[in-house]
């Protein structure tokens, strides 16, 4: 009881704080300068149509790259925590029921256009809304659902493992080509920026993303298959 | 002043008039005590013919070096005291050693005399002789606190620490002795003079009965006779300096004799109708009754 | 001095069983052990010595004179006697001006008195505070009872004849003497002394054994050195 | 030079390679760990050193080849490659540390490892706010990995703690960083600069972002899940956690309080502060290793913002001393969780296996001597040029806290040094993993390496240049030689570098100089009794004496400082041998780091910023200050000659140590804090503060030192201590010998010098021989030693007699000066506690002369030997130089006489002939001594012409009223000897000192065990106490809009 | 429009906080702090929201040229993208760490996971 009144009291003297944030908030009237700047050179310097994208790829690359990180590392790490915490066997939660036909018919004729989606966004990354990380996590998807039709399914580890740590090394080596070849580290020009708003154009960044995609698909399988090995015997 | 070789006869000869003094003095005052208790007392040859028997004594025993050493330290500490005090103001014969240091080494050659007899007691291993020391020691630096205080308060009031230089200050009429110039002075040395003169009532350290008679238990024979000799000096050679430092000094024997034998009085007196003090009241009485005096000497000189 | 009489008997066999006289097995701070026999370790075992007299006549006849005239008596009392030595310090009789003192220590005493009937038990003690008088030293009995056991002659506890045990130099007789006859017979001792008739340390000394073998016939739990330094 | 980039693109491509290997190739992923790391280490390093060598500029490093604020951008300057080098290295140590534990879990572990290693890189380098947010959260969600190599299960826990906290803090973050962003229209730090935030009304969002970035700082109260993870994390992962994530966190705070302008830095240092203050007090109730380890990196974080928070006034030496501190902390916090590491238990008295292994006791002791910034560690320089700039700035109260933090820090840093030296500890010496042995080698030779670099990068002298320094650190290196050479060595380096510098001596150098080395070397003589190695006994030892010679020819006050801290820790860990002397020990540090502090704080105050201050230039020092200068410096000093009131230490320490080491911290080290008060009363004279003359109340502080102890050690029944009560009130004499301010007062107190070295290494030598042959220091256990050691009596007999003043012996010259002295000077009321503590001297000096060598042989003392010769033969030099002194007192005086009449105009002392003769009395040494002799010799001739005969006779050969005596026991009457006194005065003994700082120090414990109840180890109350943290923050700022 | 959405991410991150201190379900703690950083990215939008222009694309609707004039802020939406995913991969670990406690301890409470303490 006493926990919530102080949690409340505490919240409310926050949401003052934020309260003053709100009211002091004056919304800008034109782009400022850093936006700006990218307003007005992206198309230049990048070649890219969607400024977010180049922002992510290639602006803030290294955000991207910590981004894939963050992903390549909980992947990496919700491995080894359930790695080492398989339930017992004959626990809550084991032994399912086998997914039926309808399920699993569906389950085949939706994944190849749901894996086929993902790399569609995620190869038109640069044009379009959408990117590395959304792709990704279409193809991630796909694995999902391949899951939930049937939770006794496995994929090979080594397998996402070799996609996510190719990509990745890929993605890295890119970004030293950027700053061997062009202005800096993961700079996109190292490919020609080719013919605005056409899918080969943008430099790299159709590169990366793509391997982006691939990465994130691959660390996204990864955790699920984690999660689900959890359920394991 | 330095010295000369005629010197150590001069010496000698004031060591000698003072022993002799010194022991007539010692019987007269038993002899008072025993006439207070409504007793005869001693006959007058009687402190020298103890003394003679002591050092007459056929057999001997020793504990060991220190129990050898405690009264020869005891008595170099009473003789020495006497030989560096100048005893007759003014005279060249018994000015004794006295250039060889000044008010500070009397101060505390006092204590030579202490430590050796303490070292001598201790070492006879006698649990009696430890007891009445730490009596002894205790009760001693209580009361030397008033005297070193007075004394300084005198020395202070002349600015030196010259013994001869202070008994010339009073020179020129008993009013200018420090006993009227400085009373409360002398009050606080008066204190701490019955505390160290081992008479009643600050004798407990010697209860004969409790602690057969404490330090000196043990000793015996020639022993025993180094330590009375040092018993007749000392309280004179203590005397000698309350005089110098507070009733002017003496320019003669006669002068001497009688100051000497006054002064003497006084503790024979308190002691004859005083009950013994326990260790702790008299560090109570002499902190309680001599500090503040002494402190109030040394301010207001 | 030696004649027939001081023939030491045959000695008995003395058990020094005290727990605090036993030998024991001590450990040094470094570990070692070693053994401490206390009589041994702790007292003097070396016998008495009778002392000679000064060469020069004169000169002895001058100590005597002051031993005789600065009697110390050791402050010690065993029987009813010691109640009448009191009054000698009293200003009635004032024993002070005869030269006569009380000391509490045996060591700086010359005179024990024997004031009365001696227990056994008592007899220990004095024979301790004897043998640490130092030489010259004199011994007087007071009353009957140390001279022949007195009214106790046939007590299984006290001892008869106090010349057996201790070198006595003056009997005071009566039951008890009063005050005056110790005057006197104070007295009568410095004319002894004076006479160099004061040597019962040395008869002491000479006839030790028979002395000691006198004193452990009666003193049956003897738990100290043969001599008291 | 490489691009330091690749320190992120090596490290990230090492992890992702790492996912490329079959999960059975263990050895080669951790092959290829290992290489990543160490080239990222090699680049950090070699930008270091081309940074710091002037060789590189600072770079910027583009990155999408477009202008930050366009681009991210990363930054490679002095500071930034510095970190730099200490997080990959720690991270480089760390693996091989963890070896066992990642070769275990698998690559993946690995790889986590490594991008922890690349986020906190990454922290350090980068110049976007958003992108330090990511780097931030990779190095969360990898500690949040890392936690897991532990074995403790609780570890778990710890970890989602951490996570709950993360989540409110990473909240927290997005939106003072978007808010941020919208009112600079950039993400790019170095433009927050440029416009200040409040302009904008976006000072509310600069709140959130600093806060986020403060509590990645683990501020207290909100800090409970850091302690956890501390506490049951991987050793190895708790080093880079404290070394390597406190220090990229504090860099990430820096860089962005940097750009918000003064205004904020008062925040950041009451934050600082406070966490500094708070944590320590809490570690002082910590039992656990880790969890303190925890508390103090939390301590340490904190004071580095504290520091931070000043760098308005700092300036260019900014970075010398943030970077001080956090290198120092770094090195030190990673190498104390090493070594936590090898040691199997958790409580602190578990680390006593480490003296099974001397050279890890000195990585130990390296590491808390960095943490506490002792010389000639970087914090030693950084905390002295900081408390100057802070002085200059008038930021006392800043300063001053940092100090009693420190202070406190030390206490139970080196508490817990002496559990692990003193404490009992197993037999069997357990086998340690080389690796990890290894590790903690090379932090320590890492962190002396960094000392050297800091001092040569000081503007002062360098001290581990320092040539005493260097000779005591060298025993370190022959410490394995046998006792004996190391013993020749020593004293040949003491008159070695004696015979080197005294050349430039004058007379008050002189004599400090001959009692520090020669004296020194001549104590070190009984050190050959010692046999075998006795490691751990010359580096302190030879460390306290190369801090005395260094005190001595130190002319600014850097030096004096650095040369009193030395002699400080040398002689703590000296003191630390003894046997029992544990607590002892730490209340002496205790009490001399804290007397160290007052002095860095009164120099500071005396050079107000303009540092170095020439020791002489003192006596420039006027105005307002100048009274407190004098206080700080004089309560600085009598911290070590034990002034009533700090004197609390000295007798347990001074006791309990070694036969040996006894004279050396009395006889010698005492006399430090006397040097440091003639320098300063010569220099400074007198000064008076609201209207008091101060050198009065030393006066009376001296008075009350002798006269309560000398009464305190007339009632202790410990030799040892006993003799220690008495220095108590032998330096309180010349205390108040000095402060009399008159030529006289001098000259005596440095006739106390003298004497007081001389028959106290006498008799605590003696007494310690003593102490040795009989196995204990009771005093009413030994007795009638006299004729089983005779030499040891003569010892002491000559000593006591000296020390209580009574002619003809040497003492009696101190004294005599001593009435000359008062003759003149006006306070009367102290003399005469100075008149009522002399005889009361003479009652412990009887005591203790007759309670150990007179009296009754104890039975198993039958058999004892005199004291060793190696033991007996510095107090036979002692005898023979007492009895010379004594009728010669002019070899030494005279010089000094003079030497003194040049700071004062009032008449010194006239030495015509044999006679010395003052204003008002003169003193024969000579003729008194002959005097005396000869009434001596012609009595005892009398007397053994009586009683040659005497039979000797034995020890129950007493009279005992009729009766015979029981045993020696029952019979020595000895304890509790001066029981009228105690009955008369005790009440003077209440010890009301000692429940001063009892109750202090309760105080504090009390404060710790009621805090640390904040910390109930529940996930949402840390949550909680963050949220409560940044809202009472808020409130405080007042509702910053 | 600008202040609803941005009270609205507001009252998200504080309904957010609420449930995380109050509850002791570890799931649903987790729970709470997805719906508070919901919160901060819609906050995170909002603040690049600017009333009456369009998305930063530079297709035929949105020339080039007058780019400067007619897209919102691009940058917030690349800064909430990744705000995401790392929200996701925190939450993906948090839930790890939960099953693992579970595992541990048998309890989702969190208050009684308090072994570590003081």
């Amino acid at each position: 009881m006493i926990r919530k009144f102080a949690s409340v009291v505490l919240l409310l003297i926050l949401g003052y704080a934020f309260y003053s944030l709100v009211a002091g908030f004056v919304p800008d009237g034109e782009l400022n300068r850093s936006a700006a700047y990218y307003a007005e050179n992206t198309a230049r310097e990048t070649g890219a149509q969607n400024i977010v994208t180049a922002i992510i790829v290639t602006y803030r690359g290294l955000d991207t790259l910590g981004e894939v990180t963050v992903l390549f590392l909980t992947a990496a790490i919700v491995a080894q925590v359930l790695s080492h915490s398989r339930a017992p066997a004959g626990t809550r939660g084991s032994g399912f029921l086998p997914a039926g036909e309808l399920l699993e018919t569906g389950t085949r004729l939706l994944v190849p256009l749901i894996l086929l989606f993902g790399v569609y966004v995620f190869v038109n990354g640069h044009l379009t809304p959408g990117g590395g990380f959304q792709g990704g996590a279409i193809l991630a998807s796909a694995m999902l659902l391949l899951l939930l039709a049937d939770p006794m399914r496995r994929f090979s580890h080594r397998l996402i493992a070799k996609v996510e740590s190719i990509s990745g090394l890929t993605y890295v080596a890119l970004g030293v080509m950027g700053l061997v070849l062009a202005g800096g580290f993961l700079d996109n020009r190292i490919l020609p920026l080719g013919q605005f708003g056409a899918l080969f154009s943008a430099g790299a960044i159709p590169l990366i993303y793509s391997l982006i995609g691939l990465k994130v698909g691959a660390e996204f399988s990864s955790m699920l298959e984690s999660l689900e090995e959890t359920e394991d015997r | 002043m330095s010295f000369e070789w005629i010197q150590i006869p001069y010496a000698l000869l004031t060591l000698l008039i003072v022993f002799v003094y010194g022991v007539f003095m010692t019987t007269i005052i038993r002899k008072m005590g025993a006439r207070a208790g409504g007793r005869y007392g001693i006959r007058l040859y009687q402190t020298f013919v103890d003394l003679a028997k002591n050092y007459a004594l056929r057999s001997h025993i020793s504990h060991g070096i220190m129990f050898y050493l405690g009264p020869v330290f005891r008595l170099t500490g009473g003789v020495g005291l006497i030989l560096f005090v100048p005893t007759i103001y003014g005279s060249v014969m018994h000015q004794n050693f006295a250039f060889a240091g000044d008010l500070v080494l009397a101060l505390y050659f006092v204590f030579f005399g202490t430590l050796g007899m303490a070292l001598g007691a201790g070492e006879s291993g006698h649990p009696y002789s430890a007891v009445g020391i730490t009596r002894g020691l205790s009760q001693m630096t209580a009361a030397e606190l008033p005297f070193v205080l007075a004394v300084f308060a005198v020395s202070l009031q002349y600015q030196t620490l010259s013994i001869t230089e202070i008994v010339a200050a009073q020179q020129g009429g008993f009013l200018s002795w420090t006993l009227f110039t400085n009373p409360i002075a002398v009050v606080a040395a008066m204190i701490g003079f019955l505390g160290t003169m081992m008479r009643s009532p600050f004798d407990v350290f010697l209860a004969p009965q409790e602690i057969p008679i404490g330090p000196p238990t043990e000793f015996h024979s020639a022993y025993l006779a180094l330590m009375q000799t040092n018993r007749i000096l000392f309280p004179i050679a203590k005397i000698v300096i309350y005089m110098n430092l507070f009733f002017g000094g003496a320019t003669n024997w006669p002068v001497f004799f009688l100051k000497v034998f006054l002064i003497y009085l006084v503790s024979a007196l308190v002691g004859v109708v005083f009950p013994r003090f326990r260790v702790e009241q008299s560090i109570r009485f002499f902190l309680i009754w001599g500090l503040p005096l002494g402190i109030l000497s040394i301010l207001i000189v | 001095m030696k004649d027939e009489k001081y023939t030491p008997l045959p000695r008995r066999p003395i058990g020094l069983d005290r727990e605090e006289l036993k030998k024991r097995t001590v450990t040094a701070p470094d570990g070692q052990t070693f053994e401490v026999d206390p009589i041994r370790d702790y007292y003097c075992q070396d016998a008495p010595k009778a002392h000679q007299r000064s060469y020069i006549k004169i000169v002895e006849d001058f100590f005597n004179w002051c031993r005789a005239e600065s009697l110390w008596i050791l402050g010690y009392g065993t029987g009813c006697g010691a109640i009448e030595m009191r009054p000698l310090m009293t200003p009635r009789f004032d024993a002070y001006r005869y030269g006569i003192q009380w000391r509490p220590t045996p060591r700086q005493a010359n005179l024990l008195m024997i004031s009365g009937y001696l227990s056994v038990k008592t007899l220990k003690r004095a024979i301790r505070s004897y043998e640490q008088m130092q030489n010259p030293k004199y011994v007087v009995g007071l009353g009957s009872c140390t001279i022949n056991g007195g009214m106790y002659w046939d007590s299984y506890n006290t001892i008869k004849k106090l010349d057996e045990y201790l070198p006595v130099d003056l009997y005071i007789a009566g039951c008890m003497p009063r005050p005056e006859a110790l005057l006197a017979g104070f007295e009568d001792l410095k004319k002894i002394i004076k006479a160099g008739g004061g040597e019962g340390a040395n008869k002491y000394a000479e006839n030790f054994e028979w002395y000691k073998a006198n004193q452990k016939s009666v003193i049956k739990d003897w738990d100290m050195p043969d001599y008291n330094w | 030079m490489v691009s330091a980039i690749f320190i992120i693109v090596v490290g990230l491509g090492a992890a992702f390679a790492l996912g490329l290997l079959k999960d059975s190739w263990r050895n080669g992923a951790f092959a290829l760990t290992m290489a990543a790391l160490a080239v990222m280490s090699w680049i950090s390093i070699s930008w270091l050193g081309a940074l710091a060598s002037g060789a590189a500029q600072p770079t910027d490093i583009l990155t999408a080849g477009v202008q930050p604020p366009f681009a991210i951008n990363l930054r490679v300057g002095l500071a930034e490659a510095g970190l730099l080098s200490v997080i990959t290295l720690t991270g480089l140590l760390s693996a091989l540390y963890l070896r066992d534990a990642l070769m275990q879990q698998g690559r993946r572990s690995m790889a986590v490892l490594l991008i922890a290693i690349m986020a906190l890189s990454g922290i350090v380098l980068t110049r976007d706010i958003f992108n330090l947010f990511v780097f931030f959260e990779l190095m969360v969600i990898s500690t949040g990995g890392l936690v897991l190599l532990s074995d403790d299960e609780r570890a778990i826990g710890a970890g989602f703690k951490y996570l709950v906290v993360t989540q409110v803090i990473s909240i927290l973050l997005l939106v003072g960083i978007i808010f941020t962003y919208h009112a600079q229209g950039s993400l790019n730090i170095d433009d927050f600069a440029a416009q200040p935030l409040a302009a904008k009304g976006a000072g509310l969002a600069f709140f959130l972002l600093l806060m986020a970035l403060v509590l990645e700082l683990k501020p207290f109260p909100a800090n409970g899940w850091a302690l956890d993870i501390y506490e049951s994390a991987h050793p190895g992962f708790s080093a880079i956690f404290s070394a390597a994530s406190g220090t990229a966190a504090v860099y990430a705070a820096d860089k962005v309080l940097a750009t918000g302008g003064a205004e904020w830095l008062p925040l950041a240092t009451f934050i600082g502060l406070f966490t500094f203050l708070a944590s320590n007090i809490l570690a002082l109730r910590q039992d656990n290793d880790r969890r303190l380890l925890g508390y103090s990196s939390v301590a340490q974080i904190g004071l580095v913002l504290a520091v931070i928070g000043q760098r308005d006034i700092l300036g260019d030496q900014f970075l010398y001393i943030a970077g001080g501190i956090l290198i120092a902390h770094a090195v030190a916090k990673a190498g104390l969780f090493w070594i936590s590491g090898v040691i199997t238990r958790r409580e602190l008295t578990a680390w006593t296996v480490l003296r099974l292994n001397p050279p890890l006791v000195v990585a130990f002791a390296t590491f808390l001597a960095m943490l506490i910034g002792l010389p000639p560690f970087p914090g030693f320089y950084a905390k002295w040029e900081l408390a100057h700039h802070l002085v200059a700035e008038g930021r006392v109260a800043v300063l001053v806290l940092i100090l009693i933090g420190a202070l406190i820090e030390a206490g139970y840093l080196f508490r817990w040094f002496g559990l692990a030296i003193k404490r009992e500890a197993p037999v069997a010496r357990p086998k340690y993993a080389p690796g990890k042995v290894l590790v903690i080698y090379a932090a320590a030779l890492l962190g002396w390496y960094a000392g050297y670099r800091w001092g040569a990068l000081s503007q002062y002298d360098n001290l581990l240049q320092a040539m005493p320094l260097m000779v005591a650190l060298g025993f370190l290196l022959i410490e394995g030689l046998p006792a004996r050479i190391k013993n020749v060595i020593a004293i040949a380096a003491l008159c070695v570098w004696f015979w080197l510098s005294y050349g430039s001596f004058d007379p008050l150098q002189m004599i400090f100089g001959v009692i520090f080395m020669i004296g020194g070397a001549v104590i070190f003589l009984a050190s050959f009794h010692e046999t075998g190695r006795r490691l751990g006994f010359y580096p302190p030892a030879m460390l306290m004496y190369a801090g005395l010679a260094m005190l001595i020819v130190a002319e600014s006050s850097f030096a004096f400082f650095a040369a009193w801290e030395v002699l400080t820790i040398g002689s703590y860990f000296l003191i630390l041998r003894g046997k029992k002397s544990e607590p002892h020990a730490l209340s002496y540090l205790m009490f001399s780091l804290g007397g160290a502090f007052a002095i860095l704080l009164g120099f500071a105050l005396a050079a107000g910023g303009t540092a170095p201050l020439a020791i002489a230039d003192l006596a420039q020092v006027t105005g307002a200050v100048a009274p407190w200068v004098f206080v700080l410096l004089a309560i600085g000093f009598m911290t070590k000659t034990a002034a009533i009131g700090l004197h609390i230490w000295l007798p347990g320490a001074h006791a309990e140590a070694e036969a040996d080491v006894s004279p050396m911290v009395s006889g010698v080290l005492l006399k430090a804090g006397l040097y440091g008060m003639f320098l300063l009363l010569m220099t400074m004279g007198r000064q008076h503060l609201f209207g008091v003359d101060l050198t009065y109340v030393l006066l009376w502080i001296g008075a009350l030192s002798a006269l309560l102890g000398n009464l305190m050690a007339i009632f202790q029944e410990d030799a040892k201590r006993l003799l220690a009560y008495s220095s108590i009130g032998q330096m309180g004499y010349a205390l108040f010998g000095l402060a009399m301010m008159n030529h006289l007062g001098w000259l005596m107190a440095l006739m106390f010098v003298i004497n007081h070295y001389v028959y106290k290494s006498l008799l605590f030598l003696s007494v310690g021989g003593v102490a040795k042959r009989t196995g204990t220091r009771d005093m009413y256990r030994m007795g009638g030693l006299i004729k089983l050691m005779p030499l040891s009596f003569i010892a002491v007999l000559i000593g006591i007699i000296t020390m209580s003043g009574v002619p003809p012996l040497s003492g009696f010259g101190g004294r005599w000066i001593f009435y000359n002295a008062i003759m003149t000077a006006d306070a009367r009321l102290p003399m005469v506690l100075v008149f009522l503590s002399g005889p009361i001297a003479f009652l412990y000096l009887f005591r203790l002369i007759h309670t150990i060598f007179l009296g009754q042989l104890k039975d198993e003392h039958r058999q004892l030997k005199d004291a060793p010769f190696w033991i007996l033969l510095p107090q036979m030099i002692y005898v023979a130089f007492l009895l010379g002194f004594a009728v010669l007192p002019g070899m030494a005086l005279r010089r000094v006489d003079a030497y003194i009449g040049e700071h004062f105009t009032e008449q010194g002392l006239s030495w015509e002939g044999l006679t010395i003769t003052s204003e008002f009395g003169y003193w024969s040494p000579v003729q008194i001594m002959i005097v005396i002799g000869t009434i001596f010799t012609l009595l005892f001739l009398l007397l053994l012409a009586l009683n040659h005969k005497a039979q000797w006779v034995k020890q129950f050969n007493i009279v005992y009223a009729a009766e015979r005596p029981f045993r020696p026991e029952t019979t020595h009457f000895a304890w509790n000897f001066f029981a009228p006194y105690r009955r008369a005065l005790g009440f003077l003994l209440a010890p009301l000192v000692t429940r001063f700082w009892g109750a202090i120090t309760n105080a504090l414990h009390e404060t710790a065990e009621f805090t640390r109840k904040l910390y109930t180890g529940n996930g949402q109350t840390y949550a909680v106490h963050v949220l409560v943290f940044v809202v009472v923050l808020y409130l405080v700022a007042g509702g910053i809009s | 429009m600008i202040t609803i959405a941005m009270t609205t991410g507001f009252v998200l991150i504080l309904i957010g906080l609420y449930g995380a201190l109050t509850n002791t379900n570890i799931l649903r703690m987790i729970v709470s702090f997805t719906i508070a950083s919901t919160g901060v990215n819609v906050v995170l939008v909002s603040v690049g929201y600017m009333p009456g222009r369009t998305a930063p694309i530079l297709d035929d609707a949105v020339p080039v040229g007058s780019a400067t004039t007619s897209i919102i802020d691009p940058i917030p939406q690349a800064l909430v993208l990744t705000a995401i995913v790392i929200g996701l991969g925190v939450t993906a670990l948090m839930l790890a760490y939960a099953y693992r406690l579970f595992r541990i301890r048998q309890t989702l409470d969190i208050s009684k996971i308090v072994e570590l303490k003081w």
